[in-house]
């Protein structure tokens, strides 16, 4: 699954470094960490000039920036969500409800650890992460890109069944069809 | 025995027999219907010939028959889709009932549309025009719903054109003795100055009937929509012709010679242009896929009346290219609508959806006539809709062009709605067990839209006849300074070239289908339309993702004011009018479409006291 | 026509279309008070649309209707004159004239319309639906405007149109002025950036027609955009502005002319539809009355 | 204000057995206690007679010393600006109580949470589908018998090495070898 630059082809690195200046962002503002997106895209931390943009559909998409905590019932619009992206696409997991939970750590309903569910690139950590530390988390996904070992989508479709099976762990109305790319 | 004489006599015969024929069994009747419109067409495509005149003498009245180049070149309209209308509606008339009489009236009215045509003096052609508006009477009413809303008023208004063209020709004989059409034109000049304007208004009237002309086009929609769609493609592409065919002949031959020329023009365009806006904005309006193709038939006859109406080379050119075109495509519409009524029951553009991957062939002939409809190149619409535009801006019309390109813009809308109505959007359930229509319904619709497709890049083969057609009318010879070969042009000769155009679009099209199809044939693969973003929910079954109620609300609401008032409440109104002030009458005649008889009489007693009154 | 031409013609368009649109990005955040995107950001984001995989497709017409946008832009820019000296791009300037172009040019929303309608989602056709009527909205100033020029000089071929402005040396946009501000406020219809990107409305109809077309139809889309902006602007060049004999002129007043739109929309919000269509039916109808009256009388 | 809520109270009293009451002068506030079965006929002579015409809010309370469960109605007279609040009791262990969504349609709302997340029985309650808890398997989680930390170990995985949600900063202070101040002492766990 890794492969360094020097595994890459000519191809790939023009087309990565086209890919790491060209992020079209759909945000999937689930928690409290939605409001730190605009003040990301607005005049003052304007994350546009790293061409980072925001996308409207998930077919037009290529990062799913999924901000905070992740309930079963967002869980599963936003493994739909992420499915219906066309690759190469990318997760960037937002503040420490994603990582381990955060304040929702003993909660009944939400996820602990998004990276069981779904393959996540990069993880801005803190609650919330300021704007800062999102166009960190931006430049350290461009980074990866550049490197060409940002693939975590071909991860989720190699080992699919382990996703799949935590997945219909949480999710017990586990209603629509499988994946389409 | 003249050849004329024998494809009538076939056609009258063959109408018997065929409806007769049901005694023995289903299948010969269709074969007798095929074999006479076919033997018919047959015999008259293959001994053409435009200078024989036959004479039926009755007691002392001498029926005249014979063809002239333009009804040679209206006669092309009337067999082809007589033919290609004809197999459809042996496809779609299975399993239903009353299949005589929708023969008989069918073949009659085709066999009186050739008599119409070949009819060289007024007589005949009165006779053949009241066969033609029974026999196209009988049709409207063949389903036997709300005979009293379509039927009364589609009658109700051929006695007006009936009324009126029998004053003109009683008129006309009592001014020159004759019923010939000859002698008609040549007597033209020495009648007095008032009857020189009442018998072209007179004919116009009763042309402007069949053609669906503003204040005349009330009966169009229902009659339209409630005949059986096999026939309402030649009553829609053949038969309104008919009075496209009047109204070019008085044009041609009674209209120049007047003093008041430009005005009667300018009038009658006036009247086709709105004609063409109104009833496009109506034809937005519909949910139903027949009324909609329905208005939209009144509004491209507008068209065609405004390119008649104008009259100079170029113009009638466009006009008569229009008629062949409004024939072959909208035909080719309603037989798409008849089919997929076949197929789901229903013509109603909100109920059914997403027919495109059951029902392809129909969607490939829907969309290209769609498209010549809309006068989008390369396809025949855009020569048509071309030369009509030049004639006017080169005859100074510039009022006159908006307005028709206001129309011919909005008519977009309803094209997109049909089309997306029936096969684009959500495919549900309910359709899902849709099969294609059989083929014998399925290849006179290609047939029709391969024709549109061919004269998008030679228009010449039409504009052969009809170019021979306007020369025998003493119009100057259109070929090398209008049209050449495959280019079109301008009184300023300015010019469209359509092959390079055909090449350029192919090519380009080709190029960007095989970049976008056949790199990604492979790797991508077909989703279902219930996977769309919906923002993550999956959608259920019952979930209804179809956008259909109030399609183009927000463009109805910005042309609402010019959609409030309808003739058909003025006439309405003013024979409810009439009923008020008679009451008498209200004894003798009750219910509505009687008082619209009244209307009819008193209206033509008004034109007689105004012709006696004002001209005299 | 030589194909090597076409293509020359086909990449300048692009180039220049891609180009503006990155100038136009950047020009909105300068305004917002933003840095902004490189201006070469475009062609970054088209590259990268292209090579991204294209995994699923919703049938027939979802692969044609770009193919469709694609055929209206290529076939129009064949058809204008890019540069005063035909000798240089002459693809099939002679072969068709202004209302051949008219309608070709509105071949391209019925293409993105059924190409549209076939990914079944509502949000692309209420977006086909507003772009519909918002085009009976602008087409009619727009047709009057030309109808003006047709009538005051007596041709409707856009090259006859090209040669008297170079031959007398005066711009029609001073010659008739009401057809020149009938055009203008036509073209910020076309160019349906706000307060008339009622179609592609974002935040409201999720990008609205192309709301399914990720990848290589999306670049379709992109880049026949870009051609066709510089369709428009090099028409209304050639028509009013009295053409360019080299392209930094052309360059120049095609970018000057696009700032007209791009600065409208900066400082104005979204109009309601049925609002953006009866806009064209007030001052620049009156206009465009206006301009006829004045072609035919003066 | 005081004769008022007086007045407001002795009106219900007169009409329904009361069983205790409560007024907070300074609030504005009545606190009414009923038994379970007049709780309808009381909100319906409150609404229509004594123009409490709003329901601002219903909320439940687990006693689960006394083994029951507290139903408060929060009710608002937009004329007089007072405030009343309808309480009752009921069995914790078969909790069953009226569906009253006819009297203020706003209460299908709150009714269907309360079934969701305390297993409260409304018979004849209309809900179309799950509220919250897509697809519940498990006790009602608002009830305090109701191990929520457990739950979480059991269904979500949680990250080695931070299976107590431990406070971060004592690493930090461990790590870089200086002790946590007072102040911070007690918050930390």
């Amino acid at each position: 699954m890794y492969n360094d630059k020097n595994k890459q082809k000519i191809v790939d690195i023009i087309k990565n470094a086209a890919r790491k200046h060209s992020l079209w962002v759909l945000a999937y503002g689930t928690g409290c960490g939605a409001i730190e997106v605009p003040a990301t895209m607005t005049s003052r931390y304007d994350a546009e000039r790293l061409g980072v943009r925001g996308a409207a559909t998930p077919r037009q998409a290529d990062v799913l920036l999924i901000t905070g905590y992740l309930t079963v019932k967002t869980l599963k619009r936003v493994i739909r969500v992420y499915e219906q992206m066309q690759d190469p696409k990318y997760v960037i997991g937002f503040g420490s409800c994603t990582i381990n939970g955060g304040m929702y750590f003993d909660s009944y309903n939400t996820i602990n650890q998004l990276d069981l569910y779904l393959p996540v690139d990069v993880y801005i950590s803190g609650c919330m992460p300021r704007p800062e530390a999102v166009l960190e988390g931006f430049g350290k996904l461009q980074e990866l890109i550049g490197k060409g070992i940002a693939n975590g989508a071909q991860q989720y479709k190699e080992n699919l069944d382990f996703y799949r099976e935590n997945q219909k762990k949480v999710i017990k109305n586990w209603d629509f069809q499988d994946y389409n790319w | 025995m003249d050849i004329i004489n024998i494809i009538l006599v076939i056609f009258f015969a063959g109408a018997l027999i065929t409806a007769f024929a049901a005694k023995i069994s289903s299948i010969v009747q269709d074969i007798l219907f095929i074999g006479t419109i076919l033997a018919t067409s047959i015999i008259f495509f293959l001994n053409i010939n435009t200078n024989t005149e036959t004479i039926i003498n009755l007691s002392h009245i001498n029926l005249t028959l014979g063809l002239t180049p333009l009804s040679l070149y209206f006669a092309f309209i009337v067999f082809g889709l007589a033919v290609l209308a004809g197999f459809y509606a042996v496809g779609q008339m299975q399993g239903k009932k009353k299949k005589g009489y929708f023969y008989f009236n069918y073949l009659l009215s085709i066999a009186a549309m050739f008599g119409i045509l070949v009819s060289k003096d007024l007589v005949s052609f009165f006779i053949f025009w009241e066969i033609m508006t029974w026999s196209s009477y009988l049709l409207v009413i063949y389903n036997g719903e709300n005979v009293q809303k379509t039927g009364i008023k589609y009658f109700v208004l051929s006695a007006i054109g009936a009324y009126s063209m029998l004053m003109a020709i009683v008129i006309i004989h009592s001014l020159t003795g004759s019923f010939l059409i000859s002698d008609l034109i040549s007597g033209f000049n020495n009648m007095s100055a008032n009857m020189q304007i009442l018998i072209p208004v007179l004919l116009l009237t009763g042309f402007g009937v069949k053609a669906a002309l503003m204040p005349l086009h009330i009966w169009a929609p229902d009659a339209y929509s409630n005949a059986p769609m096999s026939y309402t493609a030649i009553f829609s592409g053949a038969l309104s012709k008919m009075g496209i065919y009047g109204m070019v002949i008085v044009f041609l031959t009674l209209i120049t010679k007047l003093p008041q020329e430009t005005l009667i023009r300018d009038i009658i365009a006036w009247l086709g242009a709105i004609t063409a806006a109104i009833s496009t904005l109506w034809a937005i309006k519909q949910d139903d896929a027949k009324r909609l193709l329905a208005y939209s038939s009144i509004g491209q006859l507008g068209y065609i009346v405004v390119g008649v109406a104008i009259g100079t080379p170029l113009a009638m050119l466009a006009g008569l290219f229009l008629a062949f075109m409004h024939g072959v495509f909208k035909s080719t519409l309603f037989m798409v609508v008849g089919a997929i009524e076949k197929q789901t029951g229903t013509s109603n553009l909100k109920e059914v959806t997403g027919l495109i991957r059951k029902m392809p062939w129909t969607f490939i002939a829907a969309l290209i006539s769609i498209i010549a409809l809309a006068g989008i190149p390369p396809l025949g619409g855009f020569v048509g809709k071309w030369m009509l535009y030049e004639s006017l801006i080169t005859s100074n019309h510039y009022l006159l062009v908006t307005l028709v390109f206001f129309s011919s813009t909005a008519a977009f809308l309803y094209c997109y709605k049909f089309l997306f109505g029936f096969f684009l959007g959500q495919e549900e359930k309910e359709w899902s067990h849709v099969k294609e229509a059989p083929a014998i319904m399925v290849v006179p619709m290609l047939i029709l839209s391969l024709i549109s497709v061919v004269l998008g890049s030679f228009p010449q083969l039409i504009l052969k006849p009809i170019n021979s057609a306007l020369s025998y009318y003493s119009l100057p010879d259109t070929y090398n300074n209008l049209w050449k070969e495959s280019m079109i042009f301008n009184k300023w000769g300015d010019q469209v070239a359509l092959t390079p155009i055909v090449y350029g679009v192919a090519i380009v099209f080709i190029v960007f289908a095989v970049f976008l199809f056949f790199k990604n044939r492979k790797t991508s693969r077909y989703v279902t339309t219930k996977d769309i973003s919906t923002s993550g929910e999956v959608p259920k079954e019952h979930e209804n993702l179809t956008f259909k109620e109030n399609f183009f609300q927000p463009f109805l609401r910005a042309v609402e004011p010019a959609m409030k008032r309808q003739m058909d409440k003025y006439m309405l109104a003013f024979a409810k009018g009439l009923e008020d002030l008679f009451d008498f009458t209200r004894r003798i005649y009750n219910g509505n479409g009687q008082t619209y008889a009244i209307y009819a009489i008193i209206f033509v007693i008004i034109l007689l006291l105004l012709s006696n009154n004002l001209f005299s | 026509m030589n194909i090597l031409g076409a293509v020359t013609t086909f990449l300048l368009a692009f180039a220049v279309g891609m180009t503006y649109g990155g100038l136009r990005r950047k020009i909105v955040a300068r305004v917002q008070n933003r840095y902004g995107p490189p201006f070469y950001q475009n062609f970054i984001d088209a590259f990268k649309l292209y090579s991204k995989s294209t995994a699923i497709h919703h049938g027939a017409m979802h692969f044609l209707g770009p193919a469709f946008i694609m055929v209206s832009s290529v076939v129009s820019l064949m058809f204008i004159p890019v540069l005063t000296n035909n000798q240089w791009f002459p693809n099939l300037n002679f072969q068709g004239d202004l209302i051949f172009l008219i309608y070709i040019m509105v071949f391209g929303p019925l293409g993105m319309a059924l190409g549209a309608g076939q990914t079944g989602n509502p949000n692309s056709a209420i977006g086909v639906t507003r772009g519909l009527s918002q085009m009976v909205g602008f087409e009619i100033p727009w047709v009057m405007a030309l109808i003006a020029l047709m009538v005051q000089y007596k041709t409707t071929s856009i090259t006859g149109l090209l040669d008297i402005q170079v031959q007398s040396g005066h711009w029609f946009m001073f010659e008739n002025p009401f057809a020149f501000s009938a055009a203008i406020l036509a073209s910020l219809g076309m160019f349906r950036y706000s307060p008339f990107d009622i179609v592609g409305a974002p935040t409201e109809l999720a990008s609205g027609p192309m709301s399914e077309n990720g990848g290589k139809f999306l670049f379709v889309m992109m880049s026949s955009g870009s051609v066709f902006a510089f369709v428009k602007l090099t028409l209304i060049v050639d028509l009013f502005m009295g053409g360019a004999s080299n392209l930094i002129i052309l360059v120049i007043k095609t970018f000057l002319l696009y700032m007209i739109p791009v600065t409208y929309g900066i400082v104005s919000p979204r109009y309601r539809t049925e609002q953006s269509i009866t806009y064209f039916w007030g001052w620049p109808l009156f206009f465009g009355l206006i301009a006829i009256i004045y072609a035919v009388f003066f | 204000m005081e004769t008022l809520l007086e007045k407001i109270k002795d009106r219900v009293n007169a009409n329904f057995d009361l069983k205790d009451y409560k007024i907070y002068t300074d609030l504005k506030r009545v606190d009414l206690f009923f038994n379970k079965e007049h709780i309808p006929s009381v909100l319906l002579y409150l609404k229509e007679q004594m123009g409490f015409r709003h329901l601002m809010h219903m909320s439940v309370v687990d006693w689960i010393e006394e083994g029951e469960f507290e139903i408060i109605f929060f009710l608002w007279a937009p004329k007089e600006k007072v405030k009343i609040f309808v309480k009752t009791r009921i069995d914790r262990d078969n909790p069953v109580m009226e569906n009253m969504d006819n009297i203020w349609p706003q209460l299908n709302t709150y009714e269907r949470e309360f079934k969701e997340m305390y297993g409260i029985e409304f018979p004849g309650l209309v809900a179309p589908e799950e509220f919250i808890l897509e697809s519940w398997s498990g006790p009602p989680p608002m009830r305090r018998d109701f191990e929520t930390d457990k739950y979480a170990k059991d269904n979500f995985a949680t990250r080695p090495g931070r299976e107590d949600a431990q406070d971060v900063r004592e690493t930090i202070a461990k790590r870089s070898g200086e002790d946590i101040p007072d102040f911070a002492k007690k918050y930390s766990r």
